[in-house]
């Protein structure tokens, strides 16, 4: 813990511990997440990965441990429109187009400075893609419709659930560059994965499950 | 950075569901086609003495309607549970109940109002007296959204299981019953030439309730069904 | 001034110190549930005379009534408890409120079976659409309702929390379906019901009625008590004090 | 004696009534008792099964 | 290798679902729950007048039975399709007509059966007289298998679909008019006191041609389903 | 294309073509496999990996081209029983345990002998876990679970879609330990993968779509 970079932390953990029917998922674990930082959550299967990340959208309550947003308690309140989660279940309607979906996101979560949907899904990969149902899209191609929604809204951190799988090589390079981006916009991402393939920047944070 | 104002985002939210409801138009055909032909089987079931079916022809498509309702809450949030919308709705930076009562609306809109367009064909069908039906209207204008609000709160709360639209169909019981016999009261009175305010304001003042109780309710049922 | 009231409800909070108080508490209450009932029963079935107009069929009455009243007050007790357990997220409010539909629901299938068959001599058929008949049906449903949604939940403090909140939304669906005598059904049957009047009830009469009631109330508490525990052992099952019990009943049978 | 139980012509319906009184409370009070072995009983399962999960060998 | 033989197969079926259906033992009551709900739906609707509620008894009765089977049908394959089970039915080595007439008796006996059991009693709520009740069951114990094979083929082509279960309801509605009209013959005869063998014996015809062709329908229309 | 050995060959595709309301999804391409093969299919997101596995399965059809098991046409007679299929959805039933799972697969399919449900379990390092409702386990332990049935059952072509995605990196291993078994016995597998990931045993045949 930097004691000196403390105003900087966006989310702090302090001994958080999930249990499921009072057995513990994963252990207590701490970490500082701060404004610029990847952090890499590595764990097998099973280790509890997806349990942390739901935990850290607020939607999974946990009484054991200490979860802290910008030095306030993890509430609603508090996180509300700096989280965008991205999760095994892609969030995108497959009646709609990419674009609709992308509408969506910017009429409920606002849009970032200079981000404009057409130029976001160009960036994702897609042009040409835009006005295509998602239903018709293959599964990699679904995940970088998901991916541009991050691009288009303002939230300070990512929380992706294995943003790797189904990806090609393109596309897990360009997951890449897009955390390295927003690393250097002065956002924040946590990252699930099980090590095989991994962001592949600066050196990340590493937060271990089972250690 | 520009955050999302709320207007914005029940706008979006509303076009959404609306164009979702588009989209798949031939769904918005289904409860209609499904009062439809529930009501068809009833003289097959029962004979086609005219003097019986008018007698039951309120109650028999009051119950119809209900039962297309119930079929077509189902479907309210659960394809945003599928696919993962329903966790965008709930980390996105607008009150929650006023997103839900948004979804509420445009479901009100989309599965429930063809079906009081429907009802009176139906209740002629079954030789209802011309006089009874505006009765029957009123009471299904004040009664659908009801039951959509009402519904709604229950289907929040099966939101995290892998349950059938029968859970809801026990759970929703014991709440439309006085639904059913407000509406049916208004309907019987017609029927016998009596006036028929009463039961109606009784609907009308349940309703306001719900508009502004449901939708909060409704947000509390999801977090609580999503925290697993 | 008495402090020490809350200091014992926080303590009964604890699992482990519930499961043990009610460990205690369970058999007494099931001995004097017994216990009343027996007393219940001679005095209803052997020394209480027949009444002049239903002859033997009145009988019914000590244990169709306290089913029924039974069935009312276990869902307010249900119904507190759950409000307990969502307001403060206290786990054994959770739970007793839980365990206490399956026992509601019971009392409240009881009411309508024996209703039902009094019903027939008296009324000449074994149902009607009768307010309160419904209502009491209604109410079943509502038990079902709520069980069903708790089981629905593939993590059981989740589910518990969502029929919690269900409970709750029942309650105000009460006074609604009581006084749905006043909105529907114009044959109302309620005075054939009354035939004994609460003042013309014979004291011989009286006594086992108000002591069979108490046994329902003390078999409440016993099955109540032995449910939550046998819930705890699933739901702590994580923790040490469960796992010795585990172990130590094993140890009784080889 | 029998006369008790001819319940004045009634006996049907008063002893079936008592009868499913006793019956269904006596299961409700069964139901919890035999829950709590199984659920004692799974719970070593469970126990011995995290055992040989963590027994070196296996994977992890 | 040992290759599986067929009765292998089939038992190794039906055991994995009815233990499923074991372990979800709240769903198997939800159909009986579901049509004692809308039972109840009709006094209130209609009032608690026992001479008009005895003469639609038997049709009230069978509309619930049949609405309570069309919405337990939507689950025959539901869960098997979204996990992919029913890919590995369909590439097991063995005849796939019989391995769906397997399921189709296993869902009945789980979902339609324990409707039979009920239906009597909610059939005396509503004040059906009691010679009317062996014919009640006698179409009943015909009508039900009937509609749950005449509904799996349905179920079967809209498969690859993701429609709710609003169109199969609209696609087997039209199929089980015959059916009802059977059974209420048989119903409305014994309640008039006439004999009501020859509507049964139509009923029992049918379905011993359906449990030949039904099976073998279902398997092809699941082949042209899953064939995009 | 090998004539000697072309008595040995067990699927072989000429010219074959997938083309989805006339617009082709996969060109005309060309392959045989052999017993002992293993064959990754390779190709970018949205290439036609998942539909030509489809394909093979009998479960979709295809006009163009020719499609061969063991010299007969491709129909659900002649490959009855030869074939097992491992897709985005696993097969597996949630409320039942792995080793309930793999009777019912047992049932159906029959058993390879020597192999028994206890036995695969281990194999895929799912000791413990054999009766645990497959519902509780982690995306990568369900994974596991599925790979089972391939070992259970006796089925010479494995047609697996992505089995790589999911795993952690003692999972991949052995998915390709399984694979390396399996053509020692003279069994032969198709397998996808966008080729982040992949087969590193024997220098595998590859089929690549989008070339
Ligand atoms: C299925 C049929 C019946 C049902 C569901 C039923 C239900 C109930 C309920 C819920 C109560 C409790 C009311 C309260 O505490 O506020 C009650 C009380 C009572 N019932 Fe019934 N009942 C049925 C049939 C009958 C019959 C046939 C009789 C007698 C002819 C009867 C006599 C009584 C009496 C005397 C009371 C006590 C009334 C009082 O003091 O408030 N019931 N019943
Ligand atoms: N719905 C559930 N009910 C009970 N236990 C569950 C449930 N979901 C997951 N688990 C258990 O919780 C633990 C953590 O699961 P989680 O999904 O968080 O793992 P993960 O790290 O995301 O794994 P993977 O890499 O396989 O996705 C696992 O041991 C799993 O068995
Ligand atoms: N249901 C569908 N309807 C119409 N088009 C589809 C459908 N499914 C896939 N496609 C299209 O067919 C093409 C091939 O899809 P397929 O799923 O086979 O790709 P894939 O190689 O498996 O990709 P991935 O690696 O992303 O899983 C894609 O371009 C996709 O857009
Ligand atoms: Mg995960
Ligand atoms: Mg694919």
């Amino acid at each position: 813990m930097r004691a000196a970079e403390s105003a900087n932390v966006l989310i702090e953990a302090r001994a958080l511990t999930y249990s499921r029917q009072d057995e513990v998922v994963f252990g207590p674990i701490d970490f500082a997440i701060h404004a610029g930082d990847i952090a890499l959550i590595e764990g097998d299967n099973g280790s509890g990965k997806t349990t942390l990340m739901r935990i850290l959208t607020g939607m999974l309550h946990t009484d054991e441990g200490e979860l802290i947003f910008e030095g306030a308690p993890y509430t609603r309140d508090t996180t509300a429109g700096a989280i965008v989660f991205l999760g095994h279940h892609l969030g995108l309607k497959l009646d709609l187009s990419a674009r609709e979906n992308l509408h969506v996101a910017e009429g409920l979560y606002g849009r970032r400075d200079g981000a404009d949907p057409l130029g976001v899904l160009t960036s994702v990969g897609l042009a040409g893609y835009e006005d295509e149902p998602v239903q018709r899209l293959s599964a990699g191609q679904k995940k970088r419709a998901a991916l541009a929604r991050l691009l288009l809204v303002p939230a300070r951190v990512w929380l992706l659930d294995e943003p790797y799988a189904n990806l090609d090589r393109d596309g897990i390079a360009l997951v890449n560059r897009l955390l390295g981006e927003h690393a250097a916009r002065g956002g924040a991402a946590l990252v699930t994965s099980h090590g095989a393939v991994s962001f592949a920047g600066d050196e990340p944070r590493r937060i271990r499950l089972h250690a | 950075m520009t955050p999302g104002s709320t207007s914005a985002a029940c706008a979006a939210l509303f076009r959404r569901d609306l164009t979702l409801a588009w989209r798949r138009r031939g769904d918005i055909a289904m409860p209609v086609l499904y009062a439809v032909i529930v009501t068809t089987l009833f003289p097959f079931a029962l004979g086609p003495e005219a003097a019986l079916l008018a007698r039951i022809s309120g109650g028999v498509v009051l119950v119809t309607v209900l039962l297309a309702i119930l079929l077509a809450l189902d479907s309210l949030f659960r394809s945003d549970i599928d696919d993962g919308s329903l966790e965008q709705l709930m980390l996105a930076p607008q009150p929650l109940a006023l997103l839900l009562g948004v979804k509420i609306l445009a479901h009100w809109l989309t599965a429930a109002a063809p079906l009081i367009v429907v009802a009176p064909v139906l209740a002629s069908m079954l030789r209802m007296p011309a006089n009874v039906i505006p009765a029957l209207i009123a009471a299904l204008v004040l009664a659908t959204p009801l039951l959509s609000l009402l519904g709604a709160v229950l289907v929040a709360l099966t939101a995290g299981t892998r349950r059938s639209g029968m859970l809801l169909a026990l759970m929703l019981l014991p709440l439309c019953v006085p639904v059913v016999i407000f509406a049916a009261g208004a309907v019987a009175a017609a029927q016998e030439g009596l006036p028929w305010v009463a039961p109606i304001a009784w609907l009308g003042a349940a309703l306001a309730l719900a508009l502004v109780l449901a939708p909060m309710a409704c947000a509390a049922a999801l977090r609580i069904a999503m925290d697993a | 001034m008495a402090n020490w009231v809350p200091l014992w409800l926080h303590k009964l909070g604890s699992p482990p110190i519930f499961y043990r108080f009610a460990g205690v508490v369970r058999p007494w209450a099931l001995a004097l549930a017994i216990l009343a009932a027996l007393a219940a029963l001679y005095g209803g079935l052997v020394l209480a005379p027949a009444d002049y107009q239903q002859g033997d069929a009145y009988r019914i009455i000590f244990i169709h009534v306290p089913s029924a009243w039974m069935s009312l007050f276990i869902y307010g007790a249900m119904a507190v408890a759950a409000f307990v357990g969502l307001v403060w997220r206290i786990k054994i409010a959770e739970v007793v409120a839980m365990e206490s539909a399956p026992i509601g629901a019971a009392f409240t299938f009881i009411t309508l079976v024996t209703g039902s068959l009094w019903g027939k001599p008296m009324w000449g058929t074994w149902w009607t659409w009768d307010a309160r008949l419904t209502s009491e049906l209604v109410l079943l449903f509502l038990y079902l309702g709520v069980i069903g949604l708790y089981h629905s939940f593939e993590d059981r403090r989740q589910g518990a929390r969502a029929a919690s909140f269900l409970a709750l939304i029942g309650i105000v669906n009460v006074p609604i379906v009581h006084f749905s005598v006043n909105w529907w059904n114009t044959l109302h049957q309620g005075s054939t019901v009354r035939i004994l009047g609460p003042s013309h009830i014979e004291m011989s009469m009286l006594w086992p009625l108000l002591t069979m009631m108490l046994a329902t109330k003390l078999y409440y508490i016993a099955s109540l008590f032995a449910r939550v525990r046998a819930d705890l052992i699933a739901t702590e099952s994580g923790k040490d004090w469960v796992r010795a019990i585990a172990l130590a009943e094993n140890g009784d049978r080889p | 004696m029998s006369q008790f139980f001819a319940m004045g012509g009634y006996a049907f319906y008063v002893w079936v009534s008592f009868a499913v009184f006793f019956i269904v409370l006596l299961v409700d009070a069964l139901a919890p008792l035999v829950r709590r072995r199984r659920n004692l009983r799974e719970l070593r399962a469970r126990m011995a099964r995290s055992d040989a999960r963590r027994r070196p060998g296996s994977n992890a």
